[in-house]
């Protein structure tokens, strides 16, 4: 009898041989196939953690915010005490949604169908008309809560898990961890949230995004062509950006590091051992901060860390299995450089729809103006109407579409560009480590990973 | 003159002292009326260059998140913080000339597009020679060989100003109906 | 090889899992699986009674209307003899609908395909160009008719089975006749149909209707808590009519009877003994019943029945799987109390979609002025725009959505509230009698006749 | 002047002596439509208070249903006998009275709500100072996360008075064009 | 005036020197508003005979197809080869008897169509007496039992000429937004 | 273990009984069932000969077309050296789709993803940034080309298949090659397209409008009674044009001959022996053609297939397995009789949809004028707003609506009208021959063909 912890589907084919290494291929059904999509939600979504927002977005006790893990519902609030927890959104009396509305304050989650209560933390207050005992007595209380999830916050960002007994967040991050740190846990305030996230649908299976975000450099060149006509010298400035540094990892997350001395002129003795690290930060702070935040960025930070950022910036990439990320130098008409910092999830609804969801931050020390000037600069690029992702969101439909066909299904998602060289000389940081061209390797791990996990029992 | 619940969802400028009307079928409504639609046309014509005439030097465009919060927190249904638009003349322009270049595949083949302008409601503005014209819309927008028209519809809170032979947009607010908007993206013009 | 008849789902679940005596709880995914939804549509619509219509609305020969059953189109047709026909909207020759008005009058329904022809009680007339033999030799003309099911009228309601050989529909409502009598065929001339029914789609699984029907007097305490709001005292008027007795059954059926002396200061002596049926009946006829009734509502009912309706009458309740009744009181605002008259039925339309149908009765003898002001009434209160139902029918999808979550479906409903009253003193009636607050007992017993018809073999 | 299959379709006054036109541009066609739009911006903004006011006392608001009869039949394809709504002030006043309750969950969170109004064909009515007012709407509904737009489409049959400063809601019948309806409630106002 | 990528999609007469412009709120312009509306009106109510009374003798009825073609083959994007409608008096006329008779079955039971009108753009038409008239509809269309508006949006490019009391209308094209159509026919007229 | 390659569906029931031909029934759920589905995908529409559109669409190097094969969107190319390519429009590296336009011309087909290029052959040309190989070195680049279908011209029509070692062209046609080559093989320039084809979804199995295609003339007396009520005199001209010859095949192709003499009173001595070929000719010629055709289309047919066109000439029928094809008389007010030459292809959009594609065609040596007047006919008969086909398309989707209900699935279609009769005497074709009345062989043909090819192992 086929059951769902069978490593195989229901016509018969390995799910191992979905992703193929000796060819490094990718069956392109696995961007529309219904049954595939389930066992994601269990083995994948069900497993791994996933971002949910920030702390900033709920700064007051009793603050909440409705979000989605998976294909599922929850409730992130902050309970008297300040912590935050995360619970299904799923009323255990009848199946009712609880919280019905996108954010808000309050000391209890009502259920509007028969009126059981329920606290920030998930815990059951209470049904109404208390002596009848209407939730019964065959459970206690204490189990008629709200389901939880295992939390974790990782510089003000909202992580959250299925699996309670699974990795911790740092095993999860692992190696990758060191560049994460240098970008979101740099400065003392942290991130800062500048507003609730853009909501949008795209008609594209969640890895159509999920794999370009780990990290596919080389698409820009042909998809985003238009940053050459636009803001080119005639010549081909996009090739030369294709160079840089990848960092991935066995759980697939990846990050692109780029030389500043490459990218930027007044950069290009930034790696040749000439200047200090102030030198360099006041010339060129790292994307998103200000010269004033040198200290707490110091203090926060390595010295191996901080001589990547003042060389190899990690600037864009992914966190397994539906988060990209940006955090990029923004040129300004009056020759500053501002950054623009973004977070994206793509929230799967089906095999062949995704939630695009995109929260814009700022580091909490940005002054108002240059948190004003980072925002539209970040609206005009990413999200609902940025002239890159406009172009990325009219694209993953079409894979889709092919990916339904009965012939289109049997074609693969090849990752053949393989980066042969070794990690640059003094390299400081760990991690799976490409050097030059943007090739396939950080994306291969990416499927390597949601592979292992979909070839997990439950 | 109402105790509603949700005073936050009218115009801003209701909440003033109301100001002086257009009335419908007055030559100045028509006139703008009239800009409206040509403003429409140009657009689903793929004109854009001509629909950056129509744009003030100091042009402010923004299209505001819709929220779904509870009956008693309707104020805070529109957040205008991380915007869908924030747009000026000099952000307008780059957008254009992005479409109009060779690699705009967001547009390109283009959405056939379609902005039924509807319930067009024009008060004197602060500034003299300007008006605040409120005007719903359906947009249609069908791509390739989808056979369902994607659909949006909204209203547009603008202040026009009349040069006398024409008009010109000082600023428009888009409200969107939708928390999550069923388009992949804004790549056109609401 | 898996088949429908094993009582095991593709995933390898019992069906009987899916509902769990042990601790009263039943799985929420059965609220958005299809292939739990397809097994219904053959187990349940397949095999029970279904409301149909009412004879009022086909007064005469020829007259028909299109219904469901279940997933299936039918055409409910009146003939030349005054019987009542209801047969599969499908031409046994290729398919196509047969009927394709929601009402009308024809001696003849022809197929517009190829013109097969068929008599209001489904029987073949023929096919054009007669000497051709269209229709073929293979089968003689009296297998070629339209697919009938089996009738019952009760009361005037329609009723229609898939099952030929099965229950009759006696048996089928047991002991829960005896109430629903009192509601249906207390008259002479019965129930009339006030118009066509209102009809609207609601996206949720049809059960989360059908479990409500069953009878749910408690989330009338907060998802309609407005009624306290509007026609309250201050107070909470609503708890008090939480208390009553709920009359259930082993076949799903449930009725909630009040206690008139409770609810109306006017019936405060209705069952201490002092007063006459006269009296009483004068005093507060039965709800959408008048004065000059009391006649044949005495003739049609048994001095038990009767003892019943002027204490405890049954109000609201429903008739497994998709039948909601009401049948309750309607003050009016010059003290007389009327009632307010109505039947749903819940069609699937799919696993996360219902569309409600919305009858509105009053009794045949009641006044032009009374069936408008009653008709007013419910409309006001149920049905498309009614003032409590669009709490319902905004709350169910949100059911569907949660038991949709590969998490949300792994929650349950609880019918943990559980009656250990005995039946009230001198209860005169039959079936499971559940006496005091409100509890889960009646719902439980729908799901338990619900396990039972899912586990009985094709 | 025809011999059409199905006059019934027709507004009732289109089978007697045609009344007087009010002609599109005239200035008491503007007022009307002036009034619509407004109405229209009241019900989107959740007004419902200032909603009521311009209702008459002896309002009377109806809803039939629209049934799927053959072509013979058109005219029963609209039937008054059961119908969505079927409300006077006193009714109406109650509905607006629950929404602005704490407990009006069928529309808390409230939909997103845009009623483009478009085709108003407007005649003078029997009584004096009274106008029969046909126009088409399309109302767009946005709730919670979902990010297809629910619609109807339709036609309102209304009587107005004009009050002089203002005009009133004499009745109203809305024609809508599903026999069986998309959304799972009517707890908007049309 | 523009040096856009998509001249194609602009209505013809725009390449030449403008034709004068029909003001919005001028009696002309607001008696052939009336007109439109009035059509709508006869269209939805089934009144197919009284219909034919406003088309020209010499009526030229068309559909072009849409193609989805590249930004820079936009002028192809309307494809005016084989058409979805390539009608005049006679076919249309044909049309009508048809759906007038008791065998019309891709009509019967009848549809229930609203066909809201704006964007209502005029300009004097080459020939005297007669006016360009452009104005994008909204179609929605309901069939059965089916709870999904089916629509369809797109612009007219008329010609209609002034008979004094009347209009008839000489030339429709009809500008449809997809290359594939969601409706599984074309029985109704637009 | 259940596989695609087993008999057998999912639910135990053999496909072999889907079609009974003890009985010549059908199973009404082939036109729901997405299992059914699916292994047409495969097994039907992966394995015959598909019609994707004419030469003349593409006349130019470079000119292509975006078309479908069965639920696949492909390009037809013309390359540089004249020849017609089809390809799988499903980009090798990642599966975005290639070409996004309906229609255009390029050397050079771009991926707008990562700037892979292709050949109007489908050869790979190479990736961006060439001397990166971003293409890697596992796979040759022979092998990153596009997926490229089986081609045949058969007259200027573009075929296509998946089956690349499969049967020929000739072969799938078989004996119904006389016929089809009376009509598009008979004129030196062959037919001609008019335009882009009329695209519109209807909400149908593509299998309802398949069937019918092959060849159901009985509904027209029905359905279509509308052309004897404008067109006919009173009486039931339908009726009598119901008689003919239908033609069939074991492939399921299907066509409909119907005698001149008894369709037009101009032609009642064509069959008599009286007349020859040239006077036959210039009263009526073939319809599309003029009497100044004559002598090509005697150099290109046969003498048998010559009298067998001014006799019983072929004007309606299909291909296997979705191509509907018309090639009719078309009178004019001025007494003189045109053609009306369209093709149809129903492509399959799920099971409850199609895609409806309708060609409009001529001979290539139609005068302009009388191409607008075919052109003009055939778009008020055919087609989008056709008077005939607007009924069809109204009519499948009912069909499959009955096939979703429970009850409805298990209900049949019926072909049991059997012709009987020898085939007319002098018969000069080959192929399985139906005089008289039009009866249900034809069609049964076509599902036992179906029936074949799904009973066929992958
Ligand atoms: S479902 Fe939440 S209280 Fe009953
Ligand atoms: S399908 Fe009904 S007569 Fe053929
Ligand atoms: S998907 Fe086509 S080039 Fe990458
Ligand atoms: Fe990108
Ligand atoms: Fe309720
Ligand atoms: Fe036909």
């Amino acid at each position: 009898m086929l059951t769902r912890t069978t490593p195989t589907l229901s016509d018969g084919t390995p799910i191992e041989d979905l992703v193929r290494p000796a060819t490094r291929e990718v069956e392109l059904r696995v961007l529309s196939d219904r049954e595939i999509y389930e066992l994601e939600m269990e083995r994948v979504f069900g497993k791994t953690w996933l971002l949910l927002g920030h702390a900033s977005e709920i700064p007051n006790a009793g603050d909440f915010v409705m979000r989605d893990m998976g294909n599922d519902s929850v409730i992130v609030a902050r309970d008297r005490d300040g912590s935050i927890h995360v619970s299904l959104n799923v009323c255990p009396h009848r199946g009712m949604r609880v919280c019905l509305a996108d954010a808000g304050n309050t000391p209890v989650h009502k259920c509007i169908y028969h009126g059981w209560a329920f606290k920030p933390n998930g815990e059951f207050v209470g049904s109404p008309v208390a002596e009848e005992k209407m939730h019964g007595e065959i459970l206690p209380k204490s189990e008629l809560g709200l389901r939880k999830a295992r939390v974790h916050i990782y510089a003000g960002l909202i992580f959250a898990t299925w699996n309670i007994e699974g990795p911790s967040f740092d095993e999860f991050l692992g190696d990758m961890k060191w560049y994460y740190d240098m970008i979101f846990n740099r400065t003392k305030g942290g991130w800062e949230v500048l507003g609730p996230p853009q909501r949008f649908i795209v008609n594209a299976n969640w890895k159509a995004a999920g794999e370009q975000s780990a990290a596919d450099g080389f698409h820009t060149l042909t998809l985003h062509r238009w940053l050459d006509e636009m803001f080119g010298n005639g010549g081909s400035e996009l090739t030369s950006t294709m160079y840089g540094v990848e960092v991935g990892s066995e759980h697939g997350h990846a990050l692109r590091c780029q030389s500043l001395s490459k990218k930027f002129a007044r950069a290009k003795d930034f790696d040749n051992g000439s200047m200090s690290i102030e030198e360099r930060w006041n010339i060129l702070p790292a994307p998103g901060c200000t010269p004033e935040m040198l200290d707490e960025v110091r203090a926060n930070l390595t010295p191996e860390q901080m001589e990547q950022l003042m060389t190899n910036p990690p600037q864009v990439g992914g966190m397994f299995p539906n988060v990209l990320l940006a955090c990029i130098y923004a040129p300004q008409p009056d020759g500053r450089i501002l950054g623009s910092m973004a977070l994206h999830t793509y929230i799967p609804r089906g095999p062949d729809k995704l939630e695009f969801v995109n929260w814009v931050f700022c580091e909490s020390g940005t002054s108002q103006e240059d948190r004003d000037v980072m925002l539209k600069n970040t609206i005009f690029m990413l999200g609902t109407s940025g002239l890159v992702e406009q172009d990325d969101s009219d694209t993953w439909p079409h894979m889709t579409l092919s990916a339904r066909g009965t012939q289109g299904r049997k074609a693969t998602m090849k990752y053949q560009a393989i980066n042969a060289n070794p990690p640059p000389k003094n390299w400081r940081g760990p991690g799976l480590v490409y050097d030059g061209f943007t090739k396939d390797d950080t994306q291969w791990n990416w499927w390597m990973y949601w592979r292992e996990l979909m070839l997990s029992a439950d | 003159m109402s105790t509603d619940v949700a005073p936050a969802l009218a115009p801003a400028e209701l909440d003033q002292a109301a100001p002086r009307r257009i009335m419908i079928g007055s030559e100045l409504y028509s006139r703008i009326v009239e800009a409206y639609y040509d403003e429409a046309e140009t657009l689903d014509a793929l004109r854009f260059a001509e629909w950056t005439e129509w744009l003030a030097k100091d042009v402010r465009y923004t299209c505001p998140q819709r929220l779904t919060r509870s009956l008693k927190d309707q104020d805070k249904s529109i957040d205008r913080r991380v915007m869908h638009f924030d747009e000026n003349h000099g952000t307008l322009s780059a957008r254009v000339r992005r479409l109009r270049g060779n690699s705009a595949f967001a547009e390109d083949p283009p959405s056939r597009t379609r902005r039924l302008i509807t319930n067009i409601r024009i008060t004197e503005a602060d500034e003299p020679g300007a008006y605040a014209v409120r005007s719903y819309f359906l947009l249609t927008r069908s791509r390739f060989e989808n056979a369902n028209l994607a659909l949006m519809s909204g209203e547009r809170r603008d202040i026009v100003r009349d040069l006398g032979d024409r008009f010109e947009l000082a600023s428009r607010e888009i409200i969107l109906d939708q928390a999550v908007l069923g388009m992949p993206n804004l790549a056109i013009f609401l």
